[in-house]
């Protein structure tokens, strides 16, 4: 799912220094998930905002919530009585629910609180993997399940570059060659032949925004 | 002839090329290329002008290609898929070979992090081997990328890069081979050292009968100094620095490490003249463009064949 | 024949007495260890190794300052320590009581001495009396919060007062024979301390006080957002 | 007796799917102290103004604590109050906090998958 990281609190605060009673509004999806913005994160943050706020004597109004999804608008009415309360929200919730929560209270400022990622995935408590790029156009199929746009660092689809060092990318001897791993399990499955071909350049779909609608309810959205 | 450069002409008529190598200054001092081009003039015969090596900025590619090309100098102009998109890359080869460029180089270029902007976003929009066929398709069918028509299309002698010691060894060759596929007419290799592995990929290269479709020219380094051998072992990706090379430099007497490795790079050279399948030799004297004349002297590849 | 007599019956007497305390030692030492050996089959390893963070950066050294202690005392203040105060004080009396009563309590050292020639250090008897008031207070706060704290009582069943009466019932009848609070029935209050303490041991490893073990393994060794340390092991 | 009327329900199946699971399953059911520590860290439980439904504990136990206990007899009717208790009242967000370290997610996620395969799911398309 999305993976996001928590921002520093001296940037959140720096965002909401001009408002006195401030919502902090969390997500129980993607954030919550990977520990970044769930209820437990929405009370960590305003406590050392809190502190912070007390160390230069202002007294400020801080809420906390949380909702089940910031992505949908239905789970954001629950917030519309409230809201009233406040001039400024702050949104755990990826990049996603703060520009959704902004598109359902127009008049107050919405501020982010964490950075959303990547898509990634879970690999230990509290450590994520990015895994896709959401580039539109999976090429998976001829390389082995194993992602060339996100984890080759120069993104290539003819592999592996001059770059390989020692099975590890040009770039950090940290890093594994995307490219590298690729060529093994596709000989291990005997599918080299999948990369033999020369690929062709890529038809970026990630360009503009895109709205996602599924086959079956195509006729409901386009006339 | 499809491109009708000065390397095209000698490569098809049969000699054994010599190529050399000019970095493009870090500021806009045109004597600077000059100073370096003069000690190539007559020594080689075609210069790799880079672009943005190790993703450092410098004055860019096509324009240096220009300043030696007016000195006499047949550039070959680099490009990497790192710093544009292909509408960029489309339109400097179109501007390049108006102003009478004829050579170009395809490489996917080293990663952003490495140079002085290492939080550039990397655009890698195709790849080396898509841009060697992007540049074929515009010569040979007059077409651009997306497939509509060129008006006088530009006609470039494709180079590309291969690295013979990158590992999957085994793979390398059909990297090559998807290279050749790609259209490229000529390709340069990473910096030779372990010439064991150098023949026996030159002979699948032959057997693979990819020789006959291309152009193999061995890229050669001498090595300054005992530091750069290891540096060159330990820290550059996809070079491959034989332990018996540092042995060799460790045994001779400290004023004479630089001497051993021109010897080293003459002794390469003599070799490949004699391989089969090795159509020339790319020399990357880097910061010592002053001694390409010693070496090219010594190696015995003077006088250049003068092509009309 | 009614219960009482049938407890203080010499023949059943001298059973719960003797070789039950024995079985139930037993059931109990047993069965904690099939929990325990259940758990290990049931999970494996992980090894930590595998997945690195890229690129890889070195933290700075933990030092003891104004600022880590204030967001240690905000991390706590978050915790269920801040949340339920109240209960996790309550909780953990009970739970040090419970252990902690009965094992440095002079009497059963003295029979501990007996039967195989060694003992445990041994409390003051007040001290003992004052941690078994303690350990009553903390079930009745236990009792009343089933009773009425709303979102309790939706899950409590009879079968949690049962368990409640089973873990306070020695205790109980501990206090009363000490102080010998019913004298004419001072032998059935004897029999039934000794046996609702064999019936709860045995209880540990199959009923709803296999949290004991539990509490241990579950926190302690598997890798979750709440366990305490790293966790090296995974279902 | 009254046999439950389990028309619909693959029961065989259930049986099979909390056989699977039985162990790990009835081991953390067990270890449930029904202390209800877990509530406050339930977002939902604090939202819906404190109501004990949306305690983890009672979620767990009234699905796949009710699916063990019924040994996977349950009609259509209990598998819609499990839907409701693993859906309606859980987002699935897994930051329950257990003192005993139960995996309670694992547990409603059981729930869930078991009440899928039996048909019962939330229809988010009621066209």
């Amino acid at each position: 799912m999305v993976k996001s990281k928590r921002k520093p609190v001296e940037e959140i605060q720096n965002s909401i220094a001009d408002f006195d009673k401030i919502l902090t509004v969390g997500c129980g999806g993607c954030a919550s998930v990977c520990l970044a913005g769930g209820q437990r994160e929405v009370n960590a943050l305003n406590a050392e905002l809190g502190l912070l706020f007390k160390s230069e004597k202002k007294t400020k109004k801080l809420g906390s919530y949380t909702v089940e999804r910031q992505c949908n608008m239905q789970f954001l009415v629950e917030l519309d009585e409230k809201v009233k309360d406040y001039d400024c929200l702050v949104s755990m919730a990826c990049g996603a629910g703060v520009q959704l929560m902004a598109e359902r209270y127009p008049t107050l400022p919405v501020f982010p609180a964490v950075n959303t990622v990547s898509i990634g995935v879970d690999r230990e408590i509290g450590m994520y993997e990015e895994k896709c790029r959401a580039c539109g156009e999976c090429v998976l199929a001829y390389t082995g399940g194993i992602c060339p746009v996100t984890r080759c660092a120069k993104g290539v689809f003819n592999g592996p570059c001059g770059g390989t060092n020692r099975g590890k990318c040009e770039i950090s001897q940290d890093i594994p060659c995307a490219w590298l791993d690729i060529f093994e399990r596709l000989k291990g499955q005997n599918r080299l032949d999948d990369i033999m071909k020369l690929q062709a350049p890529m038809q970026w779909q990630n360009q503009v925004q895109r709205t996602t609608v599924q086959e079956p309810y195509a006729r409901r959205y386009y006339k | 002839m499809k491109a009708g450069s000065n390397l095209e002409k000698i490569l098809t008529a049969g000699h054994f090329a010599f190529t050399g190598e000019l970095g493009p200054p870090r500021g806009t001092s045109i004597e600077h290329v000059k100073e370096k081009a003069q000690h190539l003039i007559g020594h080689v015969d075609m210069v790799n002008i880079t672009d943005n090596q190790t993703a450092m900025v410098r004055m860019s590619s096509w324009a240096a290609s220009m300043i030696v090309k007016e000195l006499g100098l047949e550039p070959n102009y680099q490009m990497v898929c790192r710093d544009r998109n292909r509408l960029a890359m489309q339109a400097d080869i179109l501007g390049a070979y108006a102003h009478g460029l004829r050579n170009i180089l395809c490489l996917t270029g080293d990663h952003q992090q490495f140079g002085d902007h290492p939080n550039a976003k990397g655009v890698f929009d195709i790849d080396s081997m898509q841009l060697v066929s992007m540049v074929k398709k515009m010569r040979d069918e007059g077409k651009f990328l997306s497939g509509e028509e060129i008006h006088e299309p530009p006609k470039f002698f494709i180079g590309a890069a291969a690295n013979p010691f990158a590992d999957p060894f085994e793979w390398r060759i059909h990297r090559l081979a998807k290279k050749v596929e790609a259209g490229c007419d000529f390709i340069q290799t990473q910096c030779v050292y372990n010439m064991k592995k150098m023949r026996e990929w030159i002979k699948m290269a032959n057997d693979m009968g990819l020789t006959d479709r291309t152009y193999i020219l061995a890229g050669i380094t001498p090595m300054k100094s005992i530091g750069m051998a290891k540096y060159m072992q330990s820290k550059v990706p996809g070079i491959e620095v034989p332990d018996e090379i540092i042995k060799r430099l460790q045994g001779v007497d400290k004023k004479m490490v630089a001497e051993e490795g021109i010897k080293i790079a003459c002794e390469q050279i003599e070799e490949f003249k004699e391989l089969k399948g090795v159509a020339g030799i790319h020399l990357m004297a880097i910061e010592w463009e002053h001694k390409v004349p010693e070496i090219a002297e010594r190696a015995k590849v003077l006088p250049r064949p003068v092509m009309d | 024949m009614d219960i009482s007599t049938l407890l203080s019956g010499s023949n059943a007497y001298d059973f719960i007495r003797g070789p039950l305390v024995w079985i139930s030692f037993i059931v109990f030492f047993l069965g904690l260890i099939f929990q325990v050996f259940r758990f290990i089959s049931m999970t494996e390893k992980i090894d930590h190794s595998v997945y690195n963070p890229r690129p890889r950066t070195k933290l700075p050294k933990l030092s003891l300052n104004a600022e880590t202690i204030s967001r240690f005392l905000t991390k706590t203040k978050l915790s269920i320590v801040g949340v339920n105060p109240v209960m996790v004080i309550v909780t953990t009396l009970f739970h040090i009581c419970l252990v902690v009563a009965p094992l440095f309590l002079l009497a059963h050292n003295i029979l501990l001495k007996d039967a195989i020639g060694v003992s445990l250090f041994s409390f003051s008897d007040c001290f003992a009396d004052y941690l078994t008031l303690i350990l009553m207070a903390c079930g009745l706060y236990f009792l009343l919060r089933r009773f009425f704290v709303a979102r309790v009582r939706a899950i409590t069943t009879r079968y949690d007062y049962v368990m409640l009466f089973l873990a306070t019932a020695p205790f109980i009848t501990g206090y009363l024979a000490y102080h010998q609070l019913l004298p004419d029935y001072y032998r059935l209050v004897i029999s039934l301390h000794i046996l609702s303490g064999e019936l709860m041991l045995m209880a540990v490893p199959f009923t709803k006080f296999v949290h004991m073990v539990f509490f241990f393994v579950f926190r302690f060794s598997i890798e979750s957002e709440y366990s305490l340390g790293k966790g090296n092991r995974t279902w | 007796m009254f046999k439950k009327n389990t028309a619909g329900v693959d029961t065989a199946r259930v049986k099979e799917r909390l056989e699977e699971h039985k162990t790990k399953m009835k081991l953390s059911l067990k270890a449930c102290a029904h202390c209800t520590l877990c509530a406050e860290s339930c977002f939902l439980y604090m939202a819906r103004d404190k109501d004990p439904k949306y305690t983890p504990s009672y979620k767990f136990i009234n699905s796949i604590g009710l699916l063990y206990k019924t040994k996977g007899n349950v009609d259509k009717v209990t598998l819609g109050e499990i839907r409701d208790n693993v859906w309606e009242r859980c987002a699935l967000c897994t930051r329950c906090y257990c003192p005993l370290g139960i995996d309670i997610p694992e547990m409603i996620a059981l729930a869930r998958s078991i009440c899928r395969e039996q048909g019962v799911y939330p229809q988010y398309d009621r066209e």
